[in-house]
Protein backbone atom coordinates (compact mmCIF):
# COMPACT_ATOMS: atom_id res chain seq x y z
CA UNK A 1 0.00 0.00 0.00
CA UNK A 2 1.23 3.19 -1.02
CA UNK A 3 -0.52 5.27 1.82
CA UNK A 4 -0.80 3.55 5.16
CA UNK A 5 -2.26 4.57 8.79
CA UNK A 6 -1.55 1.96 11.62
CA UNK A 7 -1.11 0.54 14.13
CA UNK A 8 1.33 -2.12 13.63
CA UNK A 9 5.13 -1.07 13.60
CA UNK A 10 6.61 0.46 10.60
CA UNK A 11 9.62 -0.93 8.66
CA UNK A 12 12.00 0.46 6.60
CA UNK A 13 12.82 -2.89 5.01
CA UNK A 14 9.40 -3.17 3.56
CA UNK A 15 9.54 0.63 2.77
CA UNK A 16 11.98 -0.85 0.57
CA UNK A 17 10.32 -3.43 -1.02
CA UNK A 18 7.23 -1.59 -2.00
CA UNK A 19 9.69 0.98 -3.55
CA UNK A 20 11.62 -1.35 -6.06
CA UNK A 21 10.91 -0.88 -9.49
CA UNK A 22 12.60 -1.27 -12.95
CA UNK A 23 14.76 2.03 -14.34
CA UNK A 24 14.13 3.65 -10.49
CA UNK A 25 18.01 4.50 -9.85
CA UNK A 26 16.95 6.85 -7.01
CA UNK A 27 15.46 5.74 -3.69
CA UNK A 28 15.00 8.26 -1.24
CA UNK A 29 13.63 7.46 1.99
CA UNK A 30 12.97 9.47 5.04
CA UNK A 31 11.94 8.14 8.03
CA UNK A 32 10.84 9.75 11.73
CA UNK A 33 11.83 8.38 15.02
CA UNK A 34 10.43 9.23 18.73
CA UNK A 35 12.85 11.08 19.85
CA UNK A 36 13.43 11.65 24.23
CA UNK A 37 12.65 15.74 24.19
CA UNK A 38 13.71 17.09 27.35
CA UNK A 39 11.19 18.87 28.40
CA UNK A 40 9.89 20.41 31.96
CA UNK A 41 7.62 17.57 33.12
CA UNK A 42 10.98 15.06 32.33
CA UNK A 43 11.82 13.66 28.96
CA UNK A 44 9.29 11.60 26.47
CA UNK A 45 9.03 7.85 27.07
CA UNK A 46 6.78 7.33 24.85
CA UNK A 47 3.94 9.42 22.03
CA UNK A 48 0.48 9.08 21.18
CA UNK A 49 -0.28 9.66 17.62
CA UNK A 50 -4.20 10.08 16.85
CA UNK A 51 -5.33 10.71 13.42
CA UNK A 52 -8.90 11.58 11.83
CA UNK A 53 -9.34 9.06 9.35
CA UNK A 54 -11.07 8.98 6.57
CA UNK A 55 -10.20 12.68 5.89
CA UNK A 56 -5.96 11.68 7.11
CA UNK A 57 -6.02 8.85 4.27
CA UNK A 58 -7.47 10.91 1.51
CA UNK A 59 -5.30 13.66 2.00
CA UNK A 60 -1.97 11.45 2.31
CA UNK A 61 -3.52 10.27 -1.44
CA UNK A 62 -3.57 13.58 -2.81
CA UNK A 63 0.08 13.95 -1.77
CA UNK A 64 1.07 10.96 -2.81
CA UNK A 65 -0.44 11.88 -6.33
CA UNK A 66 0.94 15.31 -6.68
CA UNK A 67 4.70 13.70 -5.74
CA UNK A 68 4.21 11.52 -8.68
CA UNK A 69 3.15 14.52 -11.24
CA UNK A 70 5.63 16.97 -9.82
CA UNK A 71 8.96 14.86 -9.13
CA UNK A 72 8.28 12.03 -11.60
CA UNK A 73 7.72 9.61 -8.39
CA UNK A 74 7.26 6.43 -9.99
CA UNK A 75 6.95 3.92 -6.27
CA UNK A 76 5.93 6.13 -3.53
CA UNK A 77 5.61 5.14 0.28
CA UNK A 78 3.91 7.44 2.83
CA UNK A 79 3.09 5.61 5.96
CA UNK A 80 1.89 6.95 9.54
CA UNK A 81 1.88 4.55 12.56
CA UNK A 82 -1.20 5.93 15.40
CA UNK A 83 -1.43 4.52 18.71
CA UNK A 84 1.53 4.08 21.88
CA UNK A 85 4.91 4.72 20.71
CA UNK A 86 8.08 4.38 22.22
CA UNK A 87 11.33 6.07 21.97
CA UNK A 88 13.14 4.79 19.39
CA UNK A 89 9.86 3.63 17.09
CA UNK A 90 9.16 4.65 13.89
CA UNK A 91 6.53 7.37 13.38
CA UNK A 92 6.55 7.74 9.48
CA UNK A 93 8.58 6.70 6.44
CA UNK A 94 8.51 8.75 3.38
CA UNK A 95 9.76 7.29 0.32
CA UNK A 96 10.16 8.11 -3.39
CA UNK A 97 11.56 5.91 -6.25
CA UNK A 98 12.53 8.15 -9.24
CA UNK A 99 14.69 7.20 -12.24
CA UNK A 100 17.24 10.29 -10.84
CA UNK A 101 18.60 10.66 -7.39
CA UNK A 102 17.78 14.86 -7.28
CA UNK A 103 13.94 14.01 -7.85
CA UNK A 104 13.99 11.16 -5.61
CA UNK A 105 15.10 13.80 -2.79
CA UNK A 106 12.62 16.47 -3.43
CA UNK A 107 10.01 14.07 -3.47
CA UNK A 108 10.58 12.61 -0.32
CA UNK A 109 11.16 15.79 1.11
CA UNK A 110 8.04 17.46 -0.08
CA UNK A 111 6.25 13.85 0.76
CA UNK A 112 7.31 14.56 4.71
CA UNK A 113 7.20 18.34 4.86
CA UNK A 114 3.07 18.19 3.43
CA UNK A 115 2.00 15.27 5.60
CA UNK A 116 3.73 17.24 8.49
CA UNK A 117 1.34 20.63 7.42
CA UNK A 118 -1.49 19.07 6.19
CA UNK A 119 -2.67 15.52 7.56
CA UNK A 120 -4.47 15.42 10.06
CA UNK A 121 -2.66 13.66 13.22
CA UNK A 122 -1.55 14.61 16.03
CA UNK A 123 0.89 13.74 18.64
CA UNK A 124 0.46 14.25 22.45
CA UNK A 125 3.33 13.40 24.65
CA UNK A 126 3.84 10.96 27.93
CA UNK A 127 6.39 11.99 29.94
CA UNK A 128 8.32 10.24 32.75
CA UNK A 129 7.05 12.61 35.51
CA UNK A 130 4.02 14.40 35.71
CA UNK A 131 1.86 12.33 33.16
CA UNK A 132 0.35 13.98 30.18
CA UNK A 133 1.50 17.14 27.81
CA UNK A 134 0.31 18.09 25.11
CA UNK B 1 -25.61 7.47 14.14
CA UNK B 2 -28.81 8.13 15.35
CA UNK B 3 -31.21 10.71 14.50
CA UNK B 4 -30.99 14.15 16.56
CA UNK B 5 -27.49 13.85 17.31
CA UNK B 6 -24.21 15.19 15.83
CA UNK B 7 -21.05 13.36 16.84
CA UNK B 8 -18.39 16.03 18.05
CA UNK B 9 -14.91 14.51 17.31
CA UNK B 10 -11.92 15.32 19.68
CA UNK B 11 -7.87 14.76 18.11
CA UNK B 12 -4.78 15.13 19.71
CA UNK B 13 -4.38 17.98 22.73
CA UNK B 14 -8.47 18.78 22.63
CA UNK B 15 -8.91 14.99 23.37
CA UNK B 16 -5.85 15.13 25.97
CA UNK B 17 -7.74 18.63 27.01
CA UNK B 18 -11.14 17.13 27.27
CA UNK B 19 -10.41 13.77 28.48
CA UNK B 20 -12.58 12.11 25.70
CA UNK B 21 -12.23 11.16 22.30
CA UNK B 22 -15.84 12.41 21.53
CA UNK B 23 -19.14 13.58 22.69
CA UNK B 24 -22.41 13.06 21.61
CA UNK B 25 -24.59 16.46 21.15
CA UNK B 26 -28.07 16.99 20.65
CA UNK B 27 -29.58 18.77 18.07
CA UNK B 28 -32.29 20.98 19.88
CA UNK B 29 -35.51 21.62 18.03
CA UNK B 30 -34.55 24.97 16.93
CA UNK B 31 -31.26 23.83 15.22
CA UNK B 32 -28.10 24.23 15.95
CA UNK B 33 -24.81 26.06 14.88
CA UNK B 34 -21.18 24.95 15.00
CA UNK B 35 -20.27 28.09 16.95
CA UNK B 36 -22.83 26.77 19.69
CA UNK B 37 -20.83 23.55 20.05
CA UNK B 38 -17.77 25.02 20.48
CA UNK B 39 -19.01 27.36 22.88
CA UNK B 40 -20.91 24.42 25.03
CA UNK B 41 -17.43 22.57 24.80
CA UNK B 42 -15.46 25.52 25.92
CA UNK B 43 -18.21 26.08 28.64
CA UNK B 44 -18.11 22.00 29.40
CA UNK B 45 -14.62 21.64 29.31
CA UNK B 46 -12.68 25.09 30.65
CA UNK B 47 -9.19 23.37 29.92
CA UNK B 48 -10.03 22.81 26.08
CA UNK B 49 -10.08 26.37 25.62
CA UNK B 50 -6.67 27.67 24.28
CA UNK B 51 -6.83 24.55 22.44
CA UNK B 52 -10.10 25.80 20.58
CA UNK B 53 -8.94 29.15 19.10
CA UNK B 54 -5.97 27.63 17.60
CA UNK B 55 -8.05 24.85 16.21
CA UNK B 56 -9.72 24.16 12.96
CA UNK B 57 -13.49 22.68 12.55
CA UNK B 58 -14.40 19.83 9.98
CA UNK B 59 -17.84 19.25 9.26
CA UNK B 60 -18.49 15.80 7.31
CA UNK B 61 -14.57 15.57 6.38
CA UNK B 62 -14.44 19.57 5.00
CA UNK B 63 -13.25 22.32 6.84
CA UNK B 64 -15.48 24.89 8.13
CA UNK B 65 -14.91 28.46 6.42
CA UNK B 66 -17.59 29.88 9.35
CA UNK B 67 -18.97 28.62 12.42
CA UNK B 68 -22.23 30.02 11.13
CA UNK B 69 -23.10 26.79 9.56
CA UNK B 70 -25.62 24.74 10.98
CA UNK B 71 -25.36 21.13 11.57
CA UNK B 72 -28.05 18.56 10.65
CA UNK B 73 -28.67 15.37 12.75
CA UNK B 74 -26.06 12.43 12.32
CA UNK B 75 -23.36 15.21 10.99
CA UNK B 76 -19.57 14.21 12.03
CA UNK B 77 -18.09 17.74 13.71
CA UNK B 78 -14.38 17.51 14.18
CA UNK B 79 -11.67 19.65 16.21
CA UNK B 80 -8.75 19.71 14.73
CA UNK B 81 -5.87 21.78 16.72
CA UNK B 82 -2.46 22.10 14.43
CA UNK B 83 -1.67 19.05 13.45
CA UNK B 84 1.48 17.12 14.76
CA UNK B 85 2.14 14.45 12.32
CA UNK B 86 5.39 13.03 11.50
CA UNK C 1 30.84 0.46 10.13
CA UNK C 2 29.91 3.38 9.10
CA UNK C 3 32.26 3.77 5.20
CA UNK C 4 32.00 0.46 3.34
CA UNK C 5 33.43 -1.03 0.21
CA UNK C 6 32.33 -4.39 -0.51
CA UNK C 7 31.50 -6.46 -2.92
CA UNK C 8 28.74 -8.30 -0.65
CA UNK C 9 25.00 -7.37 -1.25
CA UNK C 10 24.01 -3.75 0.80
CA UNK C 11 21.13 -4.02 2.79
CA UNK C 12 18.73 -0.49 3.86
CA UNK C 13 17.52 -2.35 6.84
CA UNK C 14 21.14 -2.95 7.84
CA UNK C 15 21.67 0.42 6.89
CA UNK C 16 18.74 1.57 9.59
CA UNK C 17 19.93 -0.34 12.60
CA UNK C 18 23.38 1.68 12.02
CA UNK C 19 21.81 4.54 12.29
CA UNK C 20 19.59 4.15 14.85
CA UNK C 21 20.78 6.13 18.43
CA UNK C 22 18.60 8.07 20.83
CA UNK C 23 17.51 11.38 19.92
CA UNK C 24 18.03 11.04 16.56
CA UNK C 25 14.27 12.31 15.19
CA UNK C 26 15.30 12.27 11.65
CA UNK C 27 16.88 9.55 9.81
CA UNK C 28 17.42 9.97 5.81
CA UNK C 29 18.82 7.36 3.19
CA UNK C 30 19.53 7.82 -0.38
CA UNK C 31 19.86 4.05 -2.25
CA UNK C 32 21.05 3.87 -5.55
CA UNK C 33 20.26 0.69 -7.39
CA UNK C 34 21.33 -0.07 -11.06
CA UNK C 35 19.07 0.88 -14.03
CA UNK C 36 18.15 -0.74 -17.24
CA UNK C 37 19.49 2.19 -19.38
CA UNK C 38 18.68 1.74 -22.71
CA UNK C 39 21.90 2.58 -25.29
CA UNK C 40 23.11 2.23 -28.43
CA UNK C 41 24.13 -1.12 -27.57
CA UNK C 42 21.27 -2.28 -26.59
CA UNK C 43 19.72 -1.88 -21.99
CA UNK C 44 22.44 -2.35 -19.20
CA UNK C 45 21.99 -5.55 -18.25
CA UNK C 46 24.81 -5.65 -15.35
CA UNK C 47 27.61 -3.05 -14.20
CA UNK C 48 30.82 -3.43 -12.70
CA UNK C 49 31.91 -0.81 -10.44
CA UNK C 50 36.06 -0.91 -9.08
CA UNK C 51 37.39 1.11 -6.76
CA UNK C 52 41.07 2.00 -5.80
CA UNK C 53 40.67 0.97 -2.15
CA UNK C 54 42.86 3.02 -0.12
CA UNK C 55 42.07 6.40 -1.36
CA UNK C 56 38.70 5.52 -1.75
CA UNK C 57 38.16 4.56 1.80
CA UNK C 58 40.39 7.44 2.93
CA UNK C 59 37.81 9.59 0.90
CA UNK C 60 34.82 8.29 2.33
CA UNK C 61 36.09 8.89 5.99
CA UNK C 62 36.62 12.52 5.07
CA UNK C 63 32.95 13.15 4.03
CA UNK C 64 31.54 11.01 6.82
CA UNK C 65 33.62 13.78 9.16
CA UNK C 66 32.89 16.53 7.53
CA UNK C 67 29.20 15.94 7.51
CA UNK C 68 29.30 15.00 11.37
CA UNK C 69 30.75 18.65 11.44
CA UNK C 70 28.46 19.86 9.21
CA UNK C 71 25.04 19.19 9.79
CA UNK C 72 25.25 17.37 12.57
CA UNK C 73 25.01 14.29 11.63
CA UNK C 74 25.35 11.48 14.59
CA UNK C 75 25.08 8.15 12.85
CA UNK C 76 26.05 7.98 9.47
CA UNK C 77 26.75 5.05 6.84
CA UNK C 78 28.21 5.47 3.04
CA UNK C 79 28.83 2.61 1.84
CA UNK C 80 29.29 1.18 -2.04
CA UNK C 81 29.22 -1.97 -3.61
CA UNK C 82 32.20 -3.03 -5.90
CA UNK C 83 32.00 -5.91 -8.61
CA UNK C 84 29.25 -6.98 -10.94
CA UNK C 85 25.99 -6.29 -9.90
CA UNK C 86 22.92 -6.78 -12.05
CA UNK C 87 20.00 -4.54 -12.97
CA UNK C 88 17.95 -3.54 -9.80
CA UNK C 89 20.50 -4.24 -7.23
CA UNK C 90 21.88 -1.46 -4.54
CA UNK C 91 24.97 0.45 -5.68
CA UNK C 92 25.11 2.69 -2.82
CA UNK C 93 23.50 3.43 0.44
CA UNK C 94 23.89 6.88 1.72
CA UNK C 95 22.53 7.91 4.98
CA UNK C 96 22.54 10.33 8.26
CA UNK C 97 20.39 10.28 11.54
CA UNK C 98 20.12 13.73 13.24
CA UNK C 99 18.04 15.15 15.59
CA UNK C 100 15.85 16.78 13.02
CA UNK C 101 14.73 15.91 9.61
CA UNK C 102 16.50 19.02 7.72
CA UNK C 103 19.91 18.08 8.46
CA UNK C 104 18.92 14.97 8.17
CA UNK C 105 18.00 15.41 4.06
CA UNK C 106 20.87 18.08 4.11
CA UNK C 107 23.61 15.22 5.03
CA UNK C 108 22.09 12.73 3.01
CA UNK C 109 22.29 14.48 -0.34
CA UNK C 110 25.66 15.55 0.97
CA UNK C 111 27.29 12.51 1.23
CA UNK C 112 25.61 11.38 -2.31
CA UNK C 113 26.86 14.45 -4.12
CA UNK C 114 30.56 14.35 -2.40
CA UNK C 115 30.69 10.75 -3.26
CA UNK C 116 29.68 10.60 -6.62
CA UNK C 117 32.19 13.96 -7.37
CA UNK C 118 35.07 12.79 -5.19
CA UNK C 119 35.71 9.26 -4.51
CA UNK C 120 37.67 6.92 -6.88
CA UNK C 121 34.89 4.39 -7.86
CA UNK C 122 33.65 3.72 -11.10
CA UNK C 123 31.73 1.54 -13.49
CA UNK C 124 31.45 0.24 -16.47
CA UNK C 125 28.49 -0.90 -17.88
CA UNK C 126 27.37 -4.50 -19.27
CA UNK C 127 25.18 -4.56 -22.52
CA UNK C 128 23.04 -7.39 -23.71
CA UNK C 129 24.03 -7.09 -27.12
CA UNK C 130 27.53 -5.56 -28.34
CA UNK C 131 29.59 -6.86 -24.87
CA UNK C 132 31.06 -3.98 -23.16
CA UNK C 133 31.59 -0.07 -23.05
CA UNK C 134 32.44 2.49 -20.85
CA UNK D 1 56.23 -4.80 -5.19
CA UNK D 2 59.79 -5.36 -6.43
CA UNK D 3 62.66 -2.87 -6.88
CA UNK D 4 63.34 -1.24 -10.14
CA UNK D 5 59.47 -1.34 -11.18
CA UNK D 6 56.78 0.84 -10.80
CA UNK D 7 53.23 -0.30 -10.49
CA UNK D 8 50.40 1.18 -12.78
CA UNK D 9 46.89 0.58 -12.00
CA UNK D 10 44.17 0.99 -14.09
CA UNK D 11 40.60 1.51 -13.50
CA UNK D 12 37.18 2.03 -14.61
CA UNK D 13 37.24 2.99 -18.17
CA UNK D 14 40.83 2.69 -18.31
CA UNK D 15 40.80 -0.99 -17.29
CA UNK D 16 37.94 -1.81 -19.88
CA UNK D 17 40.21 0.30 -22.82
CA UNK D 18 43.39 -1.53 -21.77
CA UNK D 19 41.58 -4.70 -20.65
CA UNK D 20 43.94 -5.22 -18.08
CA UNK D 21 43.76 -3.90 -14.44
CA UNK D 22 47.77 -3.20 -13.94
CA UNK D 23 51.14 -3.23 -15.53
CA UNK D 24 54.34 -3.25 -14.27
CA UNK D 25 56.85 -0.78 -15.64
CA UNK D 26 60.55 -1.07 -15.48
CA UNK D 27 62.29 2.43 -14.40
CA UNK D 28 65.34 3.18 -16.47
CA UNK D 29 68.77 3.92 -14.85
CA UNK D 30 68.07 7.62 -16.08
CA UNK D 31 64.95 7.54 -14.06
CA UNK D 32 60.85 7.96 -14.73
CA UNK D 33 59.08 10.82 -15.16
CA UNK D 34 54.83 10.58 -14.96
CA UNK D 35 54.58 12.19 -18.39
CA UNK D 36 56.86 8.65 -20.25
CA UNK D 37 54.27 6.47 -17.78
CA UNK D 38 51.52 7.82 -20.01
CA UNK D 39 52.95 8.30 -23.29
CA UNK D 40 54.04 4.59 -23.09
CA UNK D 41 50.35 3.68 -21.79
CA UNK D 42 48.71 5.70 -24.94
CA UNK D 43 51.48 3.70 -27.77
CA UNK D 44 50.99 0.56 -26.30
CA UNK D 45 46.76 0.63 -25.74
CA UNK D 46 45.49 3.32 -28.94
CA UNK D 47 41.62 2.65 -27.10
CA UNK D 48 42.93 4.64 -24.13
CA UNK D 49 44.10 7.34 -25.45
CA UNK D 50 40.49 9.49 -24.80
CA UNK D 51 40.75 8.37 -21.42
CA UNK D 52 43.72 9.09 -20.56
CA UNK D 53 42.98 12.83 -22.03
CA UNK D 54 40.47 12.98 -19.21
CA UNK D 55 41.94 11.15 -16.28
CA UNK D 56 44.15 12.46 -13.28
CA UNK D 57 46.96 10.82 -12.24
CA UNK D 58 47.41 9.55 -8.38
CA UNK D 59 51.43 8.72 -7.09
CA UNK D 60 51.45 6.25 -3.81
CA UNK D 61 47.91 7.70 -3.11
CA UNK D 62 48.37 11.23 -4.27
CA UNK D 63 46.77 13.39 -7.05
CA UNK D 64 49.81 14.82 -9.30
CA UNK D 65 49.26 18.36 -10.11
CA UNK D 66 51.91 18.08 -13.04
CA UNK D 67 53.38 15.15 -15.14
CA UNK D 68 56.82 16.08 -14.61
CA UNK D 69 56.98 14.00 -11.33
CA UNK D 70 59.59 11.41 -11.36
CA UNK D 71 58.58 8.05 -10.52
CA UNK D 72 60.38 6.14 -7.83
CA UNK D 73 61.10 2.25 -8.08
CA UNK D 74 57.86 0.92 -5.72
CA UNK D 75 55.92 3.33 -6.76
CA UNK D 76 52.05 3.25 -7.31
CA UNK D 77 50.95 5.18 -10.16
CA UNK D 78 47.21 5.04 -10.97
CA UNK D 79 45.19 6.62 -13.69
CA UNK D 80 42.06 8.09 -12.30
CA UNK D 81 39.58 8.98 -15.07
CA UNK D 82 36.38 10.91 -14.11
CA UNK D 83 34.37 9.16 -11.14
CA UNK D 84 31.39 6.98 -11.43
CA UNK D 85 30.44 5.83 -7.94
CA UNK D 86 26.84 5.63 -6.70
Amino acid sequence: MTVRLTDRPLSVADAMRALEGRGLGGVAVFAGRVRPDPGPGGPVSALHYDAHRAPALRRLRAIERTARRRFDARRVVLWHRVGRLRVGEISVIAGAACPHRASAFAAARYLIEELKATVPIWKTERRRGSGRRA
Amino acid sequence: MPEGRVTVLLFGPAREAAGRTSVVWEVPAGGLRAEEVVAGLRARYPRLGPTLDSSRYVRNGRYLSTLTTRLRPGDEFAVHPPYGGG
